[in-house]
């Protein structure tokens, strides 16, 4: 198979947007990287190796071998993650890719991946795409996607907001954003809500006035926003300061909803975010051991909590490190076998498709690697901006921890066919 | 009946009437001079035969073809040449190249994509442009970039490059304007002796009458957009009005 | 040769030997040394030197001859690229007719837009091109990528799924872009001691491609229609008036740097099956612009330079780390370690920008005419200083005089 | 009608922020000739000033309390800032609260001076050179700035809010005799169209009554002749930059409290820029302005779902169709004048 | 024949100086081309200078110099005007004092209208006759003070460079061939302007190829060629002298 590692060492790619709006959120995913890579190495407190239910790591590096990593900037583009990833895989000799903040990114990424026979684990992607009609044999998502966020959303949405609601969603213009606006409007329909108008907003798009001044007298009553990054915080600013949230409509006090939340487009939306309900993967005031354990080490080093896209970067990194200690082989096809080819399920879900590497301890309880589309399935936070921060961190607050049983779906749900997972590519 | 006919021409500037009713006959194989005091229209009426003006009303024709609402190139392509009265020429090329572009174009026409043979094989036309130069005494400044030159000597390029293309109506309009003593008749010569060896009709504007007189077939006098007089050179020396309205005592 | 000059000729030569040998020349570090990091003979980096020179050069025979500054290429770019990727998911991966459809398409849309941009001149025509670009981008990343209609594939960009048609497609064929079986990725390396060289079909395709179309725009650029170009550049009053239609040369001129384009675009695919959108953008027309004129507009290997310059930037420099700064200075005592770490730190890595910003104001403000210029003044050096004779209407970057009346 | 009126006020106020970013990159590449590309660098370093302006007033001092945690379990640091301690609570917050308008202050001095060391220090050399050298000077200077910002403020948005007393909207529907909810639009935007508005006519008549614009137009068509005439044409150049980059890093600063200011904005505007000021036509103050707010009001109309059910995609593409529409009927823009740029 | 300045290189000029404006060895480049090599001469207070020689032997671009235009640009010697060191000066200072030039091309400010084009030279002191009585000198420009400068004929144009010269108060006169393109009858007009405004002390030196017109005018003739002088004296010399004339001037 292609790079075998056959030194001492064994090289990961870490492919992360180090430049563009996406920057820091690609630096914290690159410090939770770095991070791992100490902790499969034997270094620093072993963070969440020591809670990780699979005990198979034994901080020697993988199989004996010392990790070694290398790192290129996706720039958030298609084009140049791919000439990043290629350069890793031709001229580094990485095994392994991981990382990327958006999913157009991570699809491109993922197919290129599957062509060259390396695995590539998937970083921060919320598209129903990646592990849907996108999905590749040699490609992992530990992240949760638009459906989860619909799902999970969508119960606490009519338990506090009622049944009887119009929504109007603004909707980023790609394909993530259509799949979360699919997503969500399903979710919310399935509960009685009706849809008032789904409007597309241009993804160059700085300033939402246009859109957010109609939304007033449209008789909706609850706004959703499906943005994220710099587009969220743009349109949630607008949104407020369009003052939509004093307003009552319908009798009914007016709601913003934002899908998909991420800690550190919370901060950039600022005051703007309290009392906002969204979803996440995962926030650090989570009080499992395995949060905990990963908050303490990643805070000692860095000096602040982790964000959702470094717990998932760091999840992945182990995990990719856990299946080839399992498989007792770098071989893409042996790695496949033991993250996604179990046999165990979660439980309380019956379905035949309840298949595949079943596991707990990072975070987020237990979770399933499935086999069907290599996506994990593990409980997904409803959160809400926090009324009275303590700090520059505490933006978000648990406000529900929505079991996986219940944002479950099949492989075959009309919002992920289409694509074929094929087999796993070894290369050469 | 004359090769070029211009009937009636009128053109205004907003509310200036910068030529009124021209009427202008130049036979073929002459020099016809338009001479006037400055502001009378003589570039203006130099304009419209070209192609850069379009006349207000009025009619030209060259050779029983009307040159209205023809563009520039096409006019060009009738076989009409013309100087400015402020060089236009090639800045950033050579000389050389400067003298072979006309001759490209009388070659090939209007639109031609040679983007495969290259100018150093262009034999003929490398030939005909050095010819040229040595005609224009210009030979020794071949590589020079036009841009570079002395104003005088763009003047005398310009004038080369619509030599070069063998007009049969040659407009220079204040050809040697800034021109050293020297070469002002050296050019003087040249025109005489093109007169004489092509079948080529000149009209020129000059504030220089001694080029004038030495030159001249014919002359017209306009002032304030109209023909004043149009007479023959020794007549025109002797017409009161004229040496009034424009050459003053000293001519 | 080849109905070249001496100079030419060589000029051909050199570049064809600077290909051919690529994989030697950009691999002078060994493989396990800290100075691995700056090796750039990988078969995906030395495939986009050549794209991307292909793509400026092209970009080079409007901008360098006529003026014309398109702000839009990358349109063209990007319309190869999709058309490239449609032939292989309907037809087959053979790379010959993506490439050929490539250049046809792109021909067809810089005709049409050429013809609507010409129209005007200076800052409004760069405008235009860069509006009709933006609009290309725009519709390429949502409108046309929409469930019913999707062309394009919007943000992931447009690939080749398992269930596409591919007609000619036979299971002997290789699986990915090859050339008539052979794949363009397959790779021999080559292993001398600790250095390592690859060798890759893609690359070589491309390379040979460059050497054609690098003849063809030196060809180009010594022809009577490269000189009307330059001609039109210098004065379009004159070049009307004597005789000469400019709209046909400047358009046939955009065309065929249009072609260019396509032609990078098609290759672009074929080394690596997917179009992406970011192609079309603003951002990626502006960068062949900087290219031109970063390695010197007007000269025939000048862009070639800039654009191997601007993609080695960004490939090489965004890959070195803190660690990999700690490995370079690990010989130094600790302190001075870890302050020369920190005093380098900004300029790589996630910093590549930065360092690519000021090299860009170093080069425009000591080079004026751009690496090109940089080279020559190396070689006067190396000559012993003297003077170069007025050149002899060979040069072909006239230094304009300054334009006070502009 | 409402919803007429509703986008004509949005388009009013997205084409303040065009027709400001305009008029200052029409005074350095419409006048004077210089393609900046560092232009939407000015204003995305003027939000800065105001983010600056708002971290200095919020330097602060830490004290322990034992009664929270962080979230490593240690005390949680209570920040207060000292202006808070010096001026007591309620001025001292209130002092923060006005952060930006206060920044207005701090941010002409910095751009003016920016303005003035760019000239000097670069662009001066640049004024003979061909566009294309100046865009990449430009080009690559806007690249550093960018990053020198990103190096100190990191890549997300950060808020600079707009003063608590100007928060919020009002509702001017009901003003004018609408229903309830009807014409619902924001204070701070409101504020921006008047601020602009204000700015836009100032440099009108700094420009208009006096003969410095006539000056500088000279200039920039023959310095040699103007320096002839006995006029130090530098100066002016230099005075006319750092008039532009004041009035971007204005456009920037108040721009702040509608979209959170981050490194990248600057380049999001400039290509948007460049097209109003050639729409508006190159040289002509008033055509930058008139073609900022004209595309301004188109841009809102194309967002509005009438527009989009329509033409689907109208929206992304209305600001380019319409550039392409004006400059094929008007051959220098709106009002252009002529020879300006045009070779 | 070349004067020598009656000065030593280490003196201090600005007493020493003899005349009114001195040039003292200055040579000049085109950037590498070297154009004006090693120009000697004076000019007395109230005289009018010929400044003569075939196309391209450097007569502008010595005006050019003394006008401290930065190209060429001058990389020795020493230009003194009125005690002043004018060599250490930018063009705009030279202006300032009292040095105005009327460029070969007119430079006629484009965007500008004619009256703009005056009222330009007067924003900077020292400012020179009113626009109205410029006006009254040249009648033509007031008519058409509302129109662009650059639409204007050739002649009108250079009526509005000279007019612009005048609008400022000088001390020091830069002619660039100023009667190029003008109606002789305009021309005896204005070398009658020239002589009043010599009468009223300003010093001019006149750069024209209509030699003999120059040298009725001036007091001294220069002759340049090939970037340095070739003849210092007076104008009745230079008429007097036919080998000169046929060599340097043909006439
Ligand atoms: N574009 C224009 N707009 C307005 N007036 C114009 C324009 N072009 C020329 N004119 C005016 O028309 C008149 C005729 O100009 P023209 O250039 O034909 O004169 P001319 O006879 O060539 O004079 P000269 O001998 O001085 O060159 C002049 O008064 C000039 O000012
Ligand atoms: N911008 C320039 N760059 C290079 N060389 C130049 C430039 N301008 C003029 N020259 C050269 O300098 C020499 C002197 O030119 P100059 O214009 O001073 O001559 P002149 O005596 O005024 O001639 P004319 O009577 O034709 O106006 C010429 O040989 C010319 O080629
Ligand atoms: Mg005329
Ligand atoms: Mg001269």
């Amino acid at each position: 198979y292609v790079n075998e590692p056959t030194g001492g060492t064994v090289t990961l790619g870490f492919n992360v947007p180090q430049t563009g709006p996406y920057a820091d959120e690609g630096a914290d995913e690159l410090r939770a990287y770095e991070l791992a890579v100490e902790h499969l190495n034997g270094g620093g407190d072993g963070g969440m190796l020591n809670t990780f239910s699979s005990k198979a790591l034994q901080g020697n590096g993988i199989m004996g071998k010392k990790v070694q990593f290398v790192t290129g900037d996706t720039q958030t583009k298609s084009d140049a993650a791919r000439a990043s990833a290629k350069s890793m895989i031709e001229k580094d000799g990485a095994i392994m890719i991981t990382g990327g903040s958006s999913s157009g990114v991570a699809v491109a990424v993922q197919g290129l991946c599957q062509e060259a026979g390396v695995i590539f684990m998937a970083g921060l992607t919320h598209s129903n795409d990646t592990t849907g009609k996108d999905k590749k044999a040699n490609g992992f998502r530990h992240f949760f996607n638009a459906y989860m966020s619909g799902a999970a959303l969508a119960p606490v949405l009519a338990a506090r907001y009622g049944k009887d609601r119009k929504a109007y969603h603004l909707t980023a213009d790609y394909t993530w954003g259509w799949t979360q606006e699919e997503s969500i409007k399903a979710a919310t329909e399935a509960l009685g809500w009706e849809t008032i108008n789904a409007v597309k907003t241009p993804l160059a798009a700085t300033d939402f006035s246009s859109y957010i001044a109609p939304v007033l007298n449209s008789g909706a009553d609850v706004l959703i926003l499906n943005h994220y990054g710099g587009n969220m915080v743009n349109s949630l600013t607008n949104a407020v300061q369009f003052g939509l949230r004093e307003k009552m409509v319908n009798g009914k006090q007016f709601e913003i909803v934002v899908p998909l939340y991420s800690r550190l487009m919370a901060k950039g939306a600022g005051a703007n975010v309290k009392g906002i309900l969204g979803s996440t993967n995962w926030h650090w005031s989570l009080q499992d051991e395995g949060s905990k354990a990963f908050v303490k080490s990643f805070g000692t080093k860095y000096g602040f909590p982790p964000s959702q896209a470094a717990h998932t970067c760091y999840c992945q990194a182990v995990l990719y490190a856990d299946a080839v200690q399992r498989a007792g082989s770098f071989n893409p096809c042996a790695v496949e076998e033991a993250l996604t080819g179990g046999d165990s399920s979660l439980p309380g879900i019956s379905s035949a498709a309840n298949k595949g590497f079943l596991f707990d301890g990072l975070g987020n309880g237990q979770t399933l690697y499935r086999g069907a589309d290599h996506q994990c399935f593990k409980d997904v936070l409803v959160v809400r901006g926090k009324e009275n921060p303590t700090s520059e961190f505490d933006l978000l607050e648990v406000v529900e921890v929505t079991p996986a049983a219940q944002v479950w779906y099949e492989p075959d749900h009309p919002m992920f066919a289409g694509g074929e997972l094929g087999t796993c590519n070894p290369g050469a | 009946m004359g090769i070029l006919e211009v009937k009636n021409v009128n053109k205004n500037f907003g509310g200036l009437k910068a030529l009124s009713d021209v009427n202008l006959s130049v036979r073929e194989n002459s020099v016809h001079a338009i001479i006037g005091p400055n502001g009378a229209g003589k570039s203006t009426l130099l304009n419209c035969l070209v192609g850069k003006l379009i006349p207000d009303t009025g009619s030209v024709m060259f050779d029983g073809q009307s040159v209205l609402g023809r563009k520039p190139y096409e006019i060009n392509q009738m076989g009409i040449s013309r100087v400015f009265q402020t060089p236009e020429i090639f800045g950033d090329l050579t000389v050389l190249e400067n003298m072979m572009i006309p001759i490209f174009a009388r070659r090939d026409g209007a639109f031609r994509m040679h983007a495969y043979e290259s100018v150093a094989r262009e034999r003929g036309i490398l030939e005909q442009a050095e010819h040229v130069l040595e005609d224009m005494k210009m030979a020794d400044k071949r590589h020079m970039h036009a841009a570079s030159m002395s104003r005088g000597d763009k003047r005398r390029l310009e004038i080369g490059m619509c030599l070069s293309q063998e007009p049969r109506l040659l407009l220079l309009d204040e050809p040697t304007a800034g021109m050293a003593r020297a070469d002002t008749n050296n050019t003087i010569d040249l025109l005489k002796q093109i007169k004489e060896e092509r079948d080529i009709t000149i009209a020129i504007i000059e504030h220089d009458m001694h080029v004038v007189f030495s030159l001249a077939d014919r002359i017209t006098v306009l002032a304030q957009g109209t023909p004043l007089v149009e007479d023959d050179p020794q007549n025109i020396k002797g017409n009161p009005k004229v040496r009034e309205a424009y050459l003053g005592e000293s001519a | 040769m080849l109905g070249l000059n001496k100079k030419d000729t060589t000029l051909l030569l050199v570049v064809a030997v600077l290909t051919l040998f690529a994989p030697f020349i950009l691999n002078p570090f060994p493989t396990d040394s800290a100075m691995a990091q700056f090796n750039a003979g990988y078969p995906d980096l030395m495939q986009r030197f050549i794209i991307f020179g292909i793509f400026a050069i092209g970009f080079n025979i409007l901008f360098g001859l006529t003026g014309y500054l398109s702000f839009g290429h990358a349109a063209f770019l990007g319309v190869g690229s999709y058309s490239a990727v449609w032939i292989f998911k309907l037809f087959t991966y053979n790379v010959i007719p993506a490439i050929t459809l490539s250049v046809v398409i792109a021909a067809i849309f810089s005709l049409i837009i050429g013809f609507v941009s010409l129209r005007r001149s200076g800052i409004y025509f760069s405008i235009l091109t860069l509006a009709f670009a933006q609009m290309s981008f725009a519709l390429a990343y949502s409108v046309l990528s929409n469930p019913k209609f999707n062309l394009t594939n919007g943000e992931t960009g447009l690939q080749v799924y398992a269930d596409d048609p591919q007609w000619f497609h036979r299971d002997s064929l290789p699986d990915l872009p090859h050339l008539f079986g052979l794949s363009m990725n397959s790779t021999y390396t080559l292993d001398v001691g600790a250095w390592r060289f690859d060798f890759n079909a893609g690359y070589y395709l491309c390379a040979v491609i460059l050497m054609i179309v690098f003849f063809l725009a030196i060809r180009i650029f010594r022809s009577p229609f490269g000189m009307m170009l330059r001609a039109v550049k210098s004065n379009q009053q004159r070049m009307n008036y004597t005789g000469l239609n400019t709209r046909p040369y400047t358009l046939a001129a955009f065309v065929i740097s249009g072609m260019y384009a396509g032609l990078a675009g098609g290759l672009m695919a074929a080394m690596d099956p997917l179009a992406g959108a970011e192609r079309m953008q603003w951002t990626a027309s502006g960068e062949v612009v900087l290219m031109a004129i970063l390695g010197g507009a007007g000269t025939l290997i000048g862009p070639v330079l800039g654009a191997g310059f601007i993609k080695y930037f960004e490939n090489i420099f965004s890959k070195i780390n803190d660690t990999v700064l700690h490995s370079w200075f690990s010989f130094l005592p600790d302190g001075i370690e870890d302050f020369m770490v920190f005093i380098v730190h900004p300029f790589i890595g996630k910093g590549w920008h930065l360092t690519l910003g000021l090299l860009f104001m170093l080069v425009v403000v000591f080079l004026p005419g751009g690496l090109v210029e940089g080279g020559q003044r190396i070689a006067r050096l190396l000559k012993g200083k003297k003077k170069t004779p007025p050149s002899d209407g060979e040069d072909h970057h006239p230094k304009k005089p300054p334009h006070v009346a502009e | 009608m409402d919803a007429f009126l509703l986008q004509i006020l949005n388009g009013l106020d997205k084409g303040s922020a065009y027709a400001l970013i305009a008029l200052g990159l029409t005074l350095i590449f419409g006048t004077l000739g210089v393609v900046n590309f560092a232009h939407g660098a000015l204003f995305m370093i003027g939000a800065f000033c105001a983010v600056t302006v708002q971290r200095i007033l919020n330097l602060s001092f830490e004290t322990l309390d034992l009664t929270q945690k962080d979230f490593l379990g240690n005390p949680l640091k209570i920040k207060t800032p000292y202006i808070e301690s010096w001026f007591g609570q309620d001025i001292g917050a209130a002092i923060i609260d006005w952060s930006v308008p206060l920044a207005i202050l701090f941010a002409i001095p910095i751009m003016v001076l920016i303005g003035f060391v760019m000239e000097r220090g670069l662009i001066k050399h640049f004024y003979k050179r061909e566009h294309a050298d100046q865009i990449l000077v430009t080009f690559g200077l806007a690249i550093v700035l960018q990053e020198v910002v990103k190096y100190f403020f990191g890549a997300n948005p950060i808020q600079t809010p707009e003063p608590s007393a100007l928060r919020g909207s009002v509702d001017l529907g009901m003003m004018i005799g609408f229903q309830v909810n009807e014409i619902v639009y924001p204070i701070w935007r409101l504020v921006y169209f008047f601020f602009s508005v204000t700015i836009i006519a100032g440099i009108f008549a700094f420009l208009q009554f006096t003969t410095f614009g006539m000056v500088v137009r000279a200039g920039m068509a023959d310095r040699e002749t103007v320096g002839l005439l006995g006029i130090n044409i530098d100066r002016r150049f230099t005075i006319m930059f750092g008039v532009a980059s004041a009035v971007a890093g204005l456009a920037g600063v108040m721009y702040g409290p509608l979209n959170p200011p981050n490194y990248h904005m600057g380049m999001d505007f400039l290509v948007l820029s460049f097209v109003v000021v050639v729409v508006g036509g190159m040289g002509s103050l008033p055509g930058a302005v008139l073609a900022g707010f004209m595309l301004g009001i188109l841009e809102s109309f194309a967002s509005t779902t009438w527009a989009t059910t329509t033409i689907p995609g109208i929206n992304q593409i209305i600001i380019y169709l319409v550039a392409i529409i004006i400059l094929l009927t008007r051959p220098r823009g709106l009002m252009g004048r002529k020879g300006v740029m045009e070779d | 024949m070349n004067v020598k300045p009656d000065f030593s290189k280490n003196a201090n000029h600005a007493e020493t100086a003899p005349a009114f404006l001195s040039v003292w060895d200055m040579h000049a480049y085109y950037g590498e081309s070297y154009i004006v090599q090693g120009v000697n001469f004076n000019v007395h207070e109230g005289e009018i200078l010929a400044l003569l020689g075939r196309n391209g032997a450097g007569k502008t671009s010595t005006l050019r110099a003394i006008a401290r235009i930065g190209s060429p640009l001058v990389t020795h010697g020493e230009i003194w005007l009125d005690h002043q060191p004018l060599h250490n000066m930018a063009s705009h200072e030279a202006a300032s004092l009292g040095l105005g030039l009327v460029p070969e091309d007119r430079r006629i400010i484009p965007g500008l209208t004619v009256e703009e084009n005056l009222q330009l030279a007067q924003i900077a002191p020292p400012i020179g006759w009113s626009i109205e009585r410029l006006y009254e000198l040249f009648p033509r420009l007031g008519e058409r003070r509302k129109q662009e400068g650059v639409t204007l004929s050739g002649g009108e144009q250079q009526m509005l460079a000279i007019a612009r010269a005048l609008a400022r108060d000088l001390k020091l006169l830069l002619l660039d061939e100023p009667y190029e393109g003008l109606a002789p009858v305009i021309v005896d007009e204005i070398e009658k302007t020239l002589r009043i405004i010599k009468e009223q002390g300003m010093t001019t030196i006149i750069v024209e190829q209509n030699a003999v017109r120059a040298l009725q005018l001036a007091d001294r003739a220069i002759i340049l060629d090939t970037g340095s002088i070739v003849f210092d004296g007076t104008a009745a010399e230079v008429l007097g002298n036919a080998d000169l004339r046929s060599e340097y001037l043909a006439i």
